[in-house]
Parts: structure tokens; C-alpha cells; sequence
């Protein structure tokens, strides 16, 4: 295991037959990830891009094993299916699906929690790490084996600081994208020590937000248990105040949570801040450099 | 976001039980008159301007009434106001009541503790940014067994409440609890909850209800929020636009990269106006609408950055170039593209063969376009 | 456990939104007729005694009519009769439907796992005890998220549903378990539940509200259950009293005690007639009740056996030397006592004056009062 | 620890003020026991036996810190009255109070859960270790420290049967009532590994009753784990069937829970039944003889 997947990691992906879904199992599997099983309520038995569709998970998880879901069900279904993925023993659930009302989210995270099973998202690319296993949606093109760890709140603004690690020749461990909804399954600090205790992970990347306190949280975090080098950057910092920027999770609230806290924060914990996204690919190749000098 | 107008919060209010002064809208002067006259708002009265925005006490949009005639004219002199952008539409008339102790009381959501949080103060009757944080109880609300007595009891203590008026809180909360669950709201606001002799009384009404959950909630579909008309057009085609002062229009996927995108213009001393996130679209159609949306807003110049995940390059190109076609002549502007990342190679090529090139490099991009912007100006 | 009948079962079936057949209750033979003359039950219908015994259609409980007067001569031939011990004072009058498949349904509490459990068989209309284990599906169901849609997926398919018939039960199986936990039910069972058409409908309704959530339901204070007339005063009192065949009386305190006491005389050759378990009282007048209750069951010896925990050996004692006097001496019995535990001492020495000796030992004590049942017979 | 308490429990008595909690607050004192605090919510800053009240168990643990609780408050408020134990961070709960509705429990006993809170009851006489901390109501007379654990569905019946192993010379390591309510916090198959685990339990007494199935898994969990000697005796053998006799717990459904199947069960898995309660300290006395001539 690198953080969270690996080779073992096999994936059922629940709504496979819708087109999201059908794209993205094709994508994961191109990305080498063992994807065993999908699941589509009436579908049972078609088959999608050679993998078996069942009609409900646990009929998924006796027959192929799978113990990672990818979720791609419309907002209004996600509760259910991720109840259904919790309950068949499901460890790793991965919730692509967007516009999910966070009340629902509540439950599906303290319901997840209290039987042991980790969320990451919704409304979130998903994790990947290059050479093992993707469960989610990020492009496979901007991937390359290395040993950089990426956690990120933001979707395309994660491809494009990772396109950016790998065209300077370096490659990623494990790449999260957590989602930036108000309410995620899995935030900095949940994940921090994860790629903190991975061997093999040799740095940080952490790519924050505007809004919420999650940065902060995570620089608290970084302060007293992180060794490895951060570089991070928070988008947003010339965001007009009060006006929404696409989710919720971008909104700035009450002089809480703005870039400049963000910023601060994190330089106070020792991490390195780019003021913008192609600063970090330049920040990591001369970490990197040291540390091979090393 | 759908946030209700105070009127309709406490129509809420009132569905789930919780203690309200007795009042009605009225939408003209003489319906303001007739309403007192008759007794369905009973003398003296209070008649406040239904606007969103706070601090309207401050800015006359709210005034008393102590005769029919009074209410009257209060209505005359409140509809039709302009208040901070919004035009009064509707005034609310509420009896005036005795009132003791002014407290502050809020459901919303903890996102660091992925939890419901119950907030109180002793302090309402102002904006709780202004109160001093030592004044305000927090306490956070499990959602599976709901908000437990205990919890309801501590918010008591900590509002100094005892006896009839604490029993009166309980009721208040477990009410307020159940209409924020239930209404999925994002926030559920009392300030100023009044003490009125041995009972609470709310007398405002804050309630903003999660745009997300509004396939469950059909009733809230005809509320608008405070929108531009261009806002409002992309709304009902499902476009995340935000429309401000600048003159470069950006184009983009994603919050966070158009928040960067936003960020490099700036530091190149571009001036952003109108951001347009396709989000995770794979539709050429909508791609074309979303380009002639921005064309609508009259941007001196538009960037274009897009990082093709869900979105695929050549979606977006195709549907760019169809757009372009479509755009009067006198109303094109200079286009700046940048595009990576799935079908990147493809997209290219497309947009290419219409006479547009791809930067490669966000920072060269994010130069090329502000300097676009003021050649055109 | 308070067991409703048929009918009221299906009052709160159609509260929830359970789709049952047209139907209503008749307790007069000219009401069984007028009801369908004038249409408010559709012809033919089915007459129903209202018991909570099972096998009425076997035992001539259902019958069938065509006609308004076939309709008073069923409800004739079954009111007032006596069904497994319960005099039918009311029938239900119900439109008969042309059924396809029936269905067995029922939300529990499943106690090992400690969750709520939904069973369904295809094999409906029949005992569910009678019918092969593999034709029956267990379904857990977590209280905190509530019945998933996976799981009503699930029970459909157990049951061999689709299509419409499917999306009926998802409906109907959503309404049950609200029902199962907002009125408190220890059991809600469907048996049959009938494929009409293209739809479900619940032919019969068994609901048992638990007797613990009464505080939260004062609607069903009213439903007696099947008890003895002693054993309805002992109800009332909050004694916990049975009565059965045997000849002696047994006054413990605790459940497991007074089983261990019955199994002890049976061990002896004891018959024993009556339980009252003291529970955890701690009121001499309450022993006293209980002990003159007992006395009205006129046993032929009586077994005092209390260990006293929260109940004192003291107070016992003395509620049932107050009781002795209290009991005419033509109805007096012979008594055997053992009090152990808290108090002891104390108690002992109160029987001792009263004439009264505690025999330590459950062995020795139990055959005592077996020999004294024998002799006094 | 013995078996859950030891002298490092600190007890918080809810409902202290009423006459159950002012009477065996006492009687836990007297048995040595550290109850520390007392909650009922309006009496806060009085004192019952010497024990400080507080309004909220919150305040409680952090004035006093309280570990475990011990509920006396009435039916209707005993869901609530346990969850503020389980958010103010007590990790051991027992609830003495009867007559709480089963769906209440159950909110009750996956909450706790959730929390990492141990419930035992409802409707209990509690836990007790001779010489270290009782919580609950069993009656401090019958006690005496020795090797001997016990774990019970009954409350005057575990009275009865611990008195009789105290009056054949023996004691008690720990002991659990568990409740006969429907739903119980701790089974016998919860509380077996904890008696087998403790280094001061020597051989086992199991009081189980008839309805139910809890002594038929214990039995099963008893065969594969269980190996210090196990004396059992099952309640209600005489029992008419379909008669409840005075809880829910004993009624026999559908010839499952009969006094058979459990005696069955438990003779199969290695354990000694005895017919009749006194027949159960002769049978640990004789064990308890065997194992000190080793």
C-alpha cells in the first residue's frame, strides 16, 4: 500500500452504465487498476467494457472481491449507494458525484466513520497513485511514478500542478484530491499523516483554497508532525469577497478562512507557499534536487 | 443558495412551531392600511422592508405604526426603496411587543467538525460578527441521535434562561432543529429572538436553503438570489458565472483553477470581469452557450483555460469554434487560449485549423491576454 | 405489548400511506349491511371477525358476501362468537380483490444483532412459522441511516418483484418502517400481502406497539390485552402477576428469581397457579396490594422467595404482615417465607413476630411449601 | 482493571437526587466505590451524601473526571440522559433504569457504540468487583473478593447466586448483570472475553433465562475461546410457553430460546449446567477445589 491504494486495491465502480461512469471505468482501467465490478439496480449481468455489473454491491463483493468503490450516482441516490457500499464492507469509498446536499453528506460520513469505512469527496477527482491503482477521475495523462504526494481541495487545479510536477521530470506517489465541498470525507489533516508515515512519499504538495479553515487545520497539523517538506499553494487570494466561485466551498466567510490566514499559517508550520500554481512544480524540483544531493 | 425573505422564514417558522409576533405581508399602501384597520396586524405596529440585506433598521427600512393611517404610510414610504441594490417589494407588518431581553440563536454547519452546530448569544439584537466571541456558545449537534436534551438545556444556560422561558427555549429548539433538517437549510437564524414575558418570541427570520437539495425541495424553485440578469440566464442553463467589474473575461474549469487562473491576472495587472466555470461539462452545445453567454458580457478580452479532465480538450474546442461563428462581428473581442490535459493534442489541432493558438504556459497565457485586453481598449 | 386488532392496525396503515383494500368496521349485523348497501364497501366483500388469535379463516371467522343481506348474515354468524377465547365484538367489512401472488412482510427487532430486522417471503398467506427457512429473507436495517434503497432493492427481488410492483413495495416498505419506529412497533407484519394488478395491497395487519413507549402513546392506553381479570387489577397496580393452572402462589421479586422458584417447586412436585413478581418495589403498601391481589386468587399455600436488592427484605416484611390481617380467615392459606439479601436481619425478625418463620434455604423452603399445598388440599 | 472497574473507575451518578440514585450512590460508597459526582440537571452546585451535583455530566467529568456513569434517571429521558454521558467522553455506562423503550436502545447502544462507549443494562443490576468499584444496585452483602467470575441475564437471581458461592466460602472476581431487556449494551458473547482475558477470574458462572438466543451464541463462543471452566444455569425451565414473566426477554418464540436448546448449547460447548441455583456454588465450590490442588 502506498496511501490508501495499491495493486490490492480492487475497484467496484457504482453507477458503471451511466456515461460518467462508462468513461471512467475504461479510464482507471487504461491507468492499470484491477477494476473487478460495477453496479447499476437493474443491470445485472451486462457487462461494461468487459467488467461484470451486478445489481446490488454485496452481490459485487462476494463474487469479485472488490474493497474500493468509485461513485458515480446522481447527487439525489449518493446516500444510498454509499450506505450500500458501507454495509457490504466496503473500506474505501470514493464519491465522485457532485451537488450532493451536505446534510446528506453528514450522514454518509459519521454513518461511514462509525463503521470504519474512509470517504474521499464527494464532488472530488479522486485518488491515484502512478504504476498501482486510480479510483476516481483524474487524467492518466499527467501522471509519472515518483516520490511527490499531492493533497488538493480543487479538481482541474490538481491535473494542472500535476502535469506540471511531471513535466519537470519528476513523478507522484499518491495523489488525492479531497473535494471541496463544506462537508468531505477525507481533509488535509486526515490525510497528512497518511503520506507522512508512507515510505514512499519523500515530499509534499498541498494545493488549499479560499474559504473554510481546512488550510489552517492542516498548517496546525503540519506544525507538530510533519517532517517532510510542503509546498503549498492557495488559489484565490484575488477573489472578490462574498461572491461564490463554483461551490460552496469558495465562498469567504466572516474574515475566516481567507488566502492570507491560509498563507500565513502554512509558512508559519515551515511550508513553502507559491503565490502561483507554476511556482510549485519549480519549488518541488529544487526540494527534490536537495534531497537527491542528499 | 436560496436565501428566504424574512416573511418566508417565518412562514417556516410558523409550519414548525416556533413563537412568532402575529403579522402579515402587505404589498401595496392600502393593503398595509386595511391589514391594521381590520385587526389582522394588531396597533401599534412595526412595518419592515422584506430585503435580504441586514442593517435595515439603520436604513429606514423599517418604521412603526400606531394608526391604520401610520401603517399606511409606512408601507408608502418603505415600498419602492432602493436598499443596498434590492427594491422593496413587499413590507412585513408585525405587532410591536413588550420586549425583555434581545438573544441571538443560529443552526448552521461546523465543517471542520463535519457537524450541525447550535450557536447562542446573549447578545442579539445585533450582527454577531460585532460580538465578542466570549459571548457566543457553540455547540455542536450529532446528527444521528438529533439535538439531545442536554444540548438544549446547555443553550438555556448559556442565554441565562430558567423556568417557563427555558422550557419555551426547548420547544423553540427542537422545532428550529427539525426545520433545519427537514428544509435542509444551510442556516437557520433568530436575532433578535425576544424574551416577551414568559416566552420567546422570534422576532426575525433568517433561512438560506442549500441549492443542492433542491430536488428535494420543488417549493423553493422561484426564488431568486441577487443575480445580474447574464447570472441569472446561466443559472437556468446550469453555468457556474460570476459577473464583476473587470474587463477580462475568463473561461475556465473548475473553482480552483479559475480562481488561479484570477490570481495570474492579476499579478499581470489584468482586471477579471466575468469568470465562467464549465465545470465537469463534456457537451460541445454547452460549451458554445457558456462562450456566447460571455460574448453577451462584453469583455475586452477572454481568456480561455481549460485542464481537460471530465471536460475533454476537444470538446471544449469544438465547441468554441462553433460559438465563434455565431458572435456579431462588431461584438468580437480578442481570444486567449490555453488548453491541456485529455484530448490535449486534438483540441489543439482544432482550434488551430480556426486560426486560434494554444499557449502552453499559464504565465505566458495570462501576459498575452491582459496585454490583449488593453491593446483592444 | 399491546397488540392491536386487525383494524386498528390498518387505521394506522392508512395513516402512513399502506394501500389496503376499501374497508371498514361493522359491530352490528344491520351496520355489516347498511355499509355495503350503500356502497361504502364494495361488493362482494370479505367479513372479518376482529381477534388477535391467527387461523380465522380456518376457523369460520371469514366469510364471504355477495349480497348487503349475505353481508349481515356473515357478520350475523360472527359476532359474538367465541374464537380462542375472545368474544368477536367487531368485524371488518372489505371489498374482495381479484389477488395474484401473496406475500409475507414484517419489520422486527432482531435482538443478537440489535437492529431492526425486515423479513419477506414469497410464501405469504400462511404461517410464517410453517413455511421453509430458504424461503425466507432477513434483512437488517441500521436506525441511524434508516431503511436504504438497497434494501428495499433487496426485498424485491427476494420477493420476485419488478417494474411497478416493485416501485410499490419500495413505497409501501419506506411507509412501514416509518410506521415501525414513530409508533414504537415491536412487530408490523403484512401477511398476506397481495400483488393486485399492478400494485400491492395489505390484505391483513398485525401491529404489536411496544408496552415500554406508552409514555409517547396515550392513544393506545385504551387496548386491553388478553388477560385474566386479576391479572388486568395487577396491570393497572404496575404488579407483575400471571396466572395459570397450578395451585400455588408464588410472590418473588425479579423475573429470573421467580422462573428459578417455578422450576425449584415443579422440581418438588409443586403445581404453581400464580406469579406476582414484586419487580424492584420498595414500598411496604405496594407489597401489601400484592400480596391481598394473590390472596384473591385464592392458591392453596403461598411461596414468598425474595432476594433483596433494591427492594428491602424489611419492606417486604412488613407489607405482608399489614396484608395478613387483611386477608378474611376463611380465605387464608398456609405461607412459606424466605427472605434473603438487604435487610435481612430486619426482616426476619418482623415475620418472627408476626409468627412467621424464613426458611434460608431455597431447597428446603420450596418443598415446604409444596408439603403445604399437598396438605392443606 | 478486573473486568472494566478497578479502584481507578470515578463514578458520575445520574439522577442522583431521586431516591434509586440518593440510596445507591451510598451503597456504591460503602462498597468503597470512588462516585465522585452526581448530575440532575437543575441541582447543580448541591451535594447528595457528600457527593457534589452538577447540572451537566460535561461539567462533571471535567471537575471530577468521571469516567464511568451509572443511570437511575426515568424511561423517557434515559436515551438522553446516556448520550450526554457518551459526548462528555464516559467510556463505561450502565443503565440501571427499566422500562425504556427498545427503539430508544437502540439509538442508544450504536451511538455508544459509534463513540467507543461500553453500555451495560438497561434495566441491570450492574458490575461490581469486590474490593475495587461497584456500579449499579446489586446489593453489597453478597459480595466477598475471590476468583470466581460472574456474568448474568437476572437481577435478584445474580444476587441469590453470588450470595450462594460467597456462602460456600468462595468470592467474586467481578460481576456483570447484564439485563434481560431485548436489547442489552453487553451480551454474554461481549462480556465472556473480558472474564477470559483477566488474570483474576479463575472459572466463570453464566446465569442465563429462557427467550432469546444469547445464550446459544455465548455457548458457541465459548467452544472456540473460552477455556477456564464455565458452571451455567438457565432460568425459566418450567416456564408455560408464550406466558411473559415480568420482561420481554422471557418470552419463548417459535421454539427457538427454549430452556433445551440453551441447556443443550452450553453442555455441548464444555459447560457444566446445573438444574437449579443452588446447585450452582456446589458445583463452582467443587471446580474451585480442583483447580487450588493444581
Amino acid at each position: 500500500m502506498t496511501v490508501l491504494v495499491d495493486a490490492a486495491t480492487r475497484v467496484v465502480v457504482q453507477g458503471i452504465t451511466g456515461h460518467q461512469g462508462t468513461v471512467h471505468t475504461r479510464q482507471m482501467k487504461l491507468f492499470g487498476t484491477a477494476v473487478v465490478a460495477g453496479v447499476t439496480p437493474g443491470k445485472g449481468g451486462t457487462e461494461v467494457d468487459g467488467v461484470p455489473v451486478f445489481d446490488a454491491v454485496r452481490e459485487a463483493v462476494d463474487t469479485t472481491q472488490a474493497n474500493a468503490a468509485c461513485i458515480f450516482v446522481p447527487a439525489p441516490y449518493a446516500k444510498d449507494a454509499l450506505i450500500e457500499s458501507v454495509d457490504a464492507g466496503i473500506r474505501l469509498a470514493v464519491v465522485v458525484t457532485e451537488h450532493i446536499p451536505f446534510h446528506d453528506m453528514l450522514v454518509m460520513y459519521h454513518y461511514a466513520r462509525s463503521k470504519g469505512t474512509r470517504i474521499i469527496g464527494p464532488n472530488c477527482p479522486g485518488i491515484a497513485s502512478p504504476g498501482k491503482a486510480k479510483v476516481g477521475i483524474i487524467p492518466n495523462v499527467v501522471f509519472r511514478p515518483g516520490r511527490v504526494g499531492v493533497i488538493s481541495r480543487s479538481g482541474t487545479l490538481t491535473y494542472e500542478i500535476v502535469n506540471g510536477i511531471t513535466e519537470h521530470g519528476l513523478g507522484q506517489s499518491t495523489c488525492i484530491g479531497l473535494g471541496g465541498d463544506p462537508v468531505v470525507g477525507t481533509s488535509f489533516v486526515d490525510a497528512l499523516p497518511l503520506f507522512q508515515a508512507d515510505p514512499e512519499t519523500d515530499l509534499l504538495v498541498m494545493v488549499g483554497e479560499i474559504g473554510g479553515t481546512a488550510e489552517e487545520e492542516a498548517a496546525e497539523y503540519i506544525h507538530g508532525h510533519v517532517t517532510k517538506p510542503v509546498v503549498a499553494y492557495i488559489a484565490g487570494r484575488s477573489a472578490p469577497p462574498g461572491k461564490r466561485m463554483g461551490h460552496a466551498g469558495a465562498i469567504i466567510t466572516r474574515g475566516r478562512g481567507t488566502a492570507e490566514s491560509k498563507v500565513a499559517a502554512l509558512e508559519k508550520a515551515g511550508a513553502q507557499v507559491a503565490r502561483f500554481p507554476y511556482e510549485v512544480p519549480e519549488m518541488v524540483a529544487a526540494i527534490a534536487a536537495r534531497q537527491a544531493r542528499r | 443558495m436560496v436565501k428566504l425573505a424574512e416573511w418566508r422564514g417565518k412562514e417556516l417558522f410558523r409550519k414548525y412551531g416556533v413563537p412568532l409576533p402575529i403579522g402579515q405581508v402587505a404589498r401595496t399602501p392600502a393593503e398595509a392600511e386595511q391589514l391594521t384597520r381590520s385587526g389582522t396586524v394588531p396597533l401599534p405596529c412595526v412595518v419592515k422592508a422584506q430585503v435580504l440585506a441586514g442593517g435595515r433598521a439603520k436604513g429606514g427600512a423599517v418604521r412603526f405604526a400606531n394608526t391604520p393611517e401610520e401603517a399606511r404610510a409606512a408601507a408608502q414610504g418603505i415600498l419602492g426603496l432602493e436598499f443596498k441594490g434590492e427594491t422593496v417589494k413587499e413590507v412585513l407588518l408585525e405587532q410591536k411587543l413588550a420586549l425583555g431581553r434581545e438573544l441571538y440563536l443560529s443552526f448552521t454547519l461546523d465543517r471542520s467538525a463535519r457537524l450541525p452546530i447550535l450557536i447562542v448569544s446573549a447578545q442579539g439584537g445585533v450582527e454577531i460578527e460585532s460580538v465578542d466571541d466570549a459571548a457566543i456558545a457553540r455547540i455542536p449537534v450529532d446528527p444521528f441521535p438529533g439535538l439531545a436534551a442536554y444540548e438544549r438545556r446547555r443553550a438555556a444556560q448559556e442565554l441565562g434562561l430558567s423556568g417557563p422561558v427555558a422550557a419555551s427555549l426547548d420547544r423553540l429548539l427542537s422545532a428550529l432543529w427539525r426545520l433545519f433538517q427537514q428544509e435542509d437549510a444551510e442556516l437557520v437564524e433568530i436575532n433578535p429572538l425576544a424574551v416577551v414575558g414568559e416566552g420567546l418570541v422570534a422576532l426575525d427570520a433568517k433561512v438560506i436553503i442549500e441549492d443542492d437539495a433542491g430536488f428535494r425541495h420543488p417549493e423553493y424553485s422561484d426564488i431568486r438570489d441577487d443575480r445580474t440578469p447574464l447570472e441569472e440566464i446561466a443559472r437556468e442553463k446550469e453555468i457556474a458565472f460570476v459577473q464583476l467589474d473587470g474587463n477580462i473575461g475568463v473561461i475556465a474549469n473548475g473553482a480552483g483553477l479559475t480562481m488561479a487562473t484570477l490570481d495570474v491576472l492579476k499579478e499581470f495587472g489584468g482586471n477579471p470581469g466575468v469568470f465562467l466555470d464549465l465545470g465537469g461539462t463534456d457537451d460541445p452545445k454547452k460549451v458554445t452557450e457558456a462562450f456566447l453567454l460571455m460574448a453577451q458580457a462584453k469583455p475586452r478580452a477572454v481568456f480561455l483555460n481549460i485542464f481537460g479532465g471530465v471536460t475533454r480538450c476537444d470538446t471544449v474546442a469544438k465547441g468554441l469554434v462553433a460559438a465563434m461563428d455565431q458572435v456579431p462581428p462588431g461584438e468580437r473581442f480578442p481570444l486567449v487560449a490555453r488548453i491541456r490535459g485529455n484530448n490535449e493534442r486534438e483540441g489543439i489541432e482544432i482550434l488551430r485549423a480556426a486560426g486560434i493558438t494554444s499557449i502552453p504556459s499559464l504565465k505566458d497565457s495570462a501576459q498575452a491576454v491582459v496585454a490583449a485586453a488593453r491593446g483592444s481598449a
